[in-house]
């Protein structure tokens, strides 16, 4: 038991992570909606923003702003890694978050379209009206 | 200091940009910037094969910062292809496309070649980048405008075939995304060369094996190998044909490539043939994809649908032979990117002719075509030939290795399927070609009795130029095989 | 040590994404998907990832949220799962 | 279907959790991920870059390449839903409300459009009252929001946030003025033409300073090309960064506006929430 903790507490955090994108995943398979699959999409896409910030973090380090630069002219206390948190993690996600909300956007106005053309979101009922023409 | 190698991204992007400008200021602008950007990055595109050619690979590091840092462009032989195919077909295309964008986005002009450029810079960009963040970056600018120009053609069924795709298209770059980042955690890097470097130590790592597993399914979904193609067929045969041309040929195909560059620098032929034991199972997997896109393709009754599953046969052919863990196998994929990007742009700029002037291409329109629009389809036979594998055509050479390679593999399934679906090619095609030819006579048409005057109806001279260049490279591309494989394809496999 | 806090808002965050999935009404899907990404960013901040957190607040929480009710105003609030 | 994904998402997740198997520990500070790049990050960035925030720096600098592409989805997908949605086909039918009275007037005649202003005012079917605290407290809020907004543009060197942030931030200011009076307001303020051209202009701001560099000799996106230009040659890779922010700012305010507007009026940018 005294063993258990220690791996739970390295490892929680992953675990957790695979859970909400199992979540996301799930949603967007097999949900009927269609906006609901788009939240499905949504979490998916923040599960793996939340994976890659987890691999940045590091404990007894602060946020990845170098602290006493302000205007940096000429030397500085020198300044250890170990400190900040790894800043490339963050850098990627913030990439990523920008690709999914511009997917978002773009998956909302085509819900819309499909709205105005048959009236319903309802995958089932979509695919009745498709086969009806 | 030359810069070509971020020039051939920055050209078409600039001109994505002014064009939109324009777009709004004065529509008759975007036309000529397009035509200058493209023109640009094709430039460039020529002068870095040449290059490469002369004294091996080039590196560029973007924003001058040293390569595990910054990011950098790496373009070796394979690069210098593929990027050559992507501009030049993409210019082609814009010079051919002046009148189908006219005729089917009318008062989107403007936005069309936007959106159109910014899809090429991203396919270009996915294909010089040596980096694996910068890749997801760019797929996604080239799925996020292969989306909306899926709903931009057809109102009716567009937008719905689109978020279908959007919703796969998201799971393949998510997972893409996710192989990335197992990656980055076992390596701290994002380099494709430097990961590399760090993967040869630990190859062992249940890490490692998900990675690979991760990126080749985001790879494949992205693709369009078989379980994963669903959404390939719709989506293509809905975009406008100006579109549909340049998607057709070129998205899988540099999809595909990903793939090899993936297996070949990053994790390496070693790591994949010798520790994992996957090869087996992914060559049946596109023996399957191989005969059930021909058995898919057998049952349309629309030119374009059926073309769309002939594609999805195609990457069936070349994820098999890069999988077949030989030479033979990998260098007759690489040959077959070049070969079928041609075969299917020079299919679709016929088919992009024959929607110029019927608007329509269920089999049932398209019948005495063969008097109507003769080079057109002289430009079509030619492209069948080449997809069946008739021997001067670029298809047969392509086919020949693949087939070699999977007697060396001992894998004669593939060997079979591949024969197989070149007869089902054969039967589809000549289907058509049957269509086109013979029915008009037997059914009569009610006009009256010109048999032998039927009104020619070609389509403008500049598509017809497009075709007609295109069709001597199918015939060029299948004498000079012999030389690419020497000059640029054994070479990069060392 | 901040695995407490981290893990006491994971948590949330799993309960906000099942409850934004299979509540029978979009609005309060909207917003449920709000709380959910404004936990997420909280998530972040802890983790020390505090651009990430800022931008998961202004576009999560903030911009996604308004895209996603202006949606349902235009199409509709119903669902059957 | 449900059953299908239910079985992709459990084979997904146990390979997922199978990866998870040979992890480093959460936090562990010797991990590869946090010891091979990103060391290099911390321990030189500043000297390099003179930027105290590494973020910044990493995002704008040593990645610049990827921002840029970033900063041109951001601009497509403000294309998309013009492209979508944006319906260009006058409506049939108005309807005005005459303010002193409360008359409702409706017009059948598509041509005919009355001046609206102290008289007359605009209405739509899902018109409600303006309600006067919603509208007083937005007025007194929106230019705070936005001067909020350039500030975190122009202090992403130095603390978290950046052109994307500002961006939104700017853009749903923006959003916020058309939620609490009406759409119409917001599009008088601000055509649409503006705010295409601003999407574009805002990524090519970004793309120029990376291509001068390039014209003065040196790489693609190497802000050190710039010193002849810049009047504080010690800083010029923040000031070089500052430059990327602001058009990352630009195109991101107009793209949000332009999802928002399209979406919410379904193209036709006459009645929204």
């Amino acid at each position: 038991m005294t063993d258990l903790l220690p791996l739970i507490v390295a490892k929680y955090n992953y675990w957790l992570y695979v859970i909400l994108m199992m979540i996301g995943l799930y949603a967007m398979i097999a949900k009927n909606n269609l906006i609901k699959k788009l939240v499905g999409m949504n979490i998916f896409q923040t599960a793996i923003i939340l994976f890659y910030v987890s691999i940045g973090y590091k404990t007894e380090a602060t946020i990845p702003i170098i602290q006493g630069a302000h205007g940096g002219h000429g030397s500085h206390a020198a300044i250890h890694a170990a400190d900040y948190i790894n800043p490339l993690p963050h850098v990627l996600m913030l990439t990523a978050i920008v690709v999914s909300v511009a997917t978002f956007g773009v998956a909302m106005a085509l819900a819309v379209r499909v709205y105005q053309r048959y009236q319903t979101l309802e995958e089932d009922e979509l695919r009745m009206r498709l086969s009806e023409e | 200091m030359d810069n070509y190698p971020a020039l051939i991204v920055v050209a078409p992007l600039l001109a994505a940009l002014f064009s939109g400008i324009f777009s709004w200021v004065e529509e008759r602008f975007t036309y000529p910037t397009a035509l200058i950007g493209m023109g640009l990055s094709t430039f460039s595109a020529y002068k870095i094969l040449m290059r490469v050619l002369d004294s091996g690979t080039i590196q560029y590091k973007m924003a001058g910062w040293l390569p595990p840092m910054g990011i950098e462009y790496r373009i070796d032989l394979l690069n210098a292809m593929v990027l050559m195919l992507i501009s030049s077909i993409a210019f082609i295309n814009l010079i051919a496309s002046y009148r189908n964008v006219e005729q089917e986005t009318n008062d989107r002009k403007g936005s069309f070649y936007t959106i159109y450029l910014l899809f090429v810079t991203g396919l270009i960009g996915v294909t010089a980048t040596g980096d694996l963040f910068n890749l997801y970056v760019l797929i996604e600018i080239t799925s996020l405008t292969s989306y909306a120009m899926v709903a931009l053609a057809d109102k009716d069924r567009g937008p719905l075939a689109s978020l279908n795709y959007i919703f796969i298209g998201v799971i393949g770059a998510s997972f893409y995304l996710l192989g990335v980042g197992y990656l980055y955690l076992k390596t701290g890097s994002l380099n494709m060369v430097d990961v590399a470097g760090i993967l040869s130590g630990i190859e062992g790592s249940s890490t490692v094996l998900v990675a690979f597993i991760l990126c080749m399914i985001g790879i494949w979904i992205k693709m369009a190998l078989f379980p994963m193609h669903v959404w390939l067929p719709n989506a293509y045969s809905y975009a406008p044909v100006a579109f549909a041309r340049v998607v057709a040929p070129l998205m899988t195909k540099v999809m595909v490539y990903v793939m090899i560059r993936l297996m070949v620098t990053v994790f390496g032929l070693e790591y994949i043939f010798n520790t994992l034991n996957l090869a087996d199972a992914v060559v049946w997997l596109a023996t399957i994809a191989i005969i059930a896109g021909g058995i898919m393709a057998l049952s349309q009754k629309n030119l374009k649908k059926m073309l769309t599953y002939i594609i999805v046969c195609e990457i069936g052919y070349m994820v098999g032979g890069a999988w077949m863990g030989n030479q033979l196998g990998m260098s007759g994929a690489i040959l077959h990117i070049l070969n079928d990007a041609l075969m299917t742009f020079a299919l679709f700029l016929a088919v992009g002719n024959m929607v110029y002037k019927l608007k329509k291409v269920d089999f049932i329109h398209l019948q005495g075509l063969f008097g109507k629009m003769p080079w057109t389809m002289a430009a079509f036979v030619l492209a069948a030939f080449s997809i069946v594998g008739v021997p001067p055509t670029c298809g047969f050479f392509s086919k020949w290795y693949l087939v070699l390679g999977a007697f060396e593999a001992g894998a004669y399934h593939f060997a079979a399927a591949l024969i197989i679906s070149s007869l089902i090619c054969a039967i589809l095609f000549f289907k058509v070609f049957e269509i086109c030819f013979f029915e008009p006579m037997s059914e009569g048409h009610g006009h009256g009795d010109g048999h032998g005057e039927v009104a020619i109806a070609e389509a403008p001279v500049s598509m017809l130029i497009a075709s007609g260049l295109i069709s001597i490279s199918l015939i060029a591309t299948g004498l000079f095989s012999g030389t690419i494989m020497n000059k640029l394809i054994l070479p990069f496999l060392g | 040590m901040h695995w407490p806090i981290d893990l006491i808002v994971l948590t949330f965050v799993i309960f906000c994404a099942i409850a934004a999935i299979s509540v029978k009404d979009l609005l309060g899907t909207a917003i449920l998907f709000g709380a959910y990404s404004f936990m997420m960013c909280l998530l972040w901040a802890v983790m020390g990832a505090v651009d990430v957190a800022f931008t998961e607040a202004s576009v999560g929480a903030g911009v996604s949220t308004v895209f996603f009710v202006a949606a349902v105003f235009r199409t509709s609030r119903r669902t059957k799962d | 279907m449900k059953f299908l994904g239910f079985i992709i998402v459990c084979v997904t997740g146990g390979l997922l959790l199978y990866g998870t198997g040979e992890f480093p520990g959460w936090g562990d500070p010797n991990s590869p991920a946090s010891t091979h790049l990103s060391n290099y990050y911390i321990e030189h960035i500043i000297e390099e870059t003179q930027v105290p925030n590494l973020v910044t720096a990493v995002l704008a600098d040593y990645r610049g390449f990827d921002t840029m592409f970033e900063t041109a989805v951001v601009f497509c997908a403000g294309l998309a839903c013009f492209l979508l949605l944006r319906d260009f086909r006058p409506k049939k039918e108005r309807f005005y409300r005459h303010s002193p009275t409360g008359i409702i007037l409706h017009v059948k005649n598509p041509d005919k459009i009355l001046k609206t202003g102290k008289e007359f005012e605009y209405m739509d079917k899902d018109w409600v009252p303006s309600d006067l605290i919603i509208k007083t407290v937005c007025r007194i809020l929106i230019p705070f929001i936005q001067i909020y907004a350039l500030y975190v543009v122009a202090h992403g060197d130095f603390s978290p946030g950046g052109g994307f942030q500002g961006g939104v931030i700017f853009g749903s200011s923006l959003i916020l003025l058309a939620i609490s009076y009406n759409l119409k307001t917001l599009i008088r303020r601000i055509k649409e033409k503006v705010l295409g051209i601003y999407a574009a202009v805002g990524v090519l701001v970004y793309v120029g300073i990376a291509a001068i560099c390039m014209l003065f000799g040196k790489n693609f996106l190497d802000y050190s090309a710039l010193i002849p230009i810049v009047w504080d040659p010690h800083h010029v890779r923040g000031l070089g960064m500052l430059g990327v922010e602001i058009g990352v700012g630009i195109a991101v305010t107009a793209v949000m506006a332009i999802i928002y507007i399209n979406i919410v009026s379904e193209g036709r940018h006459d009645e929204g929430l």
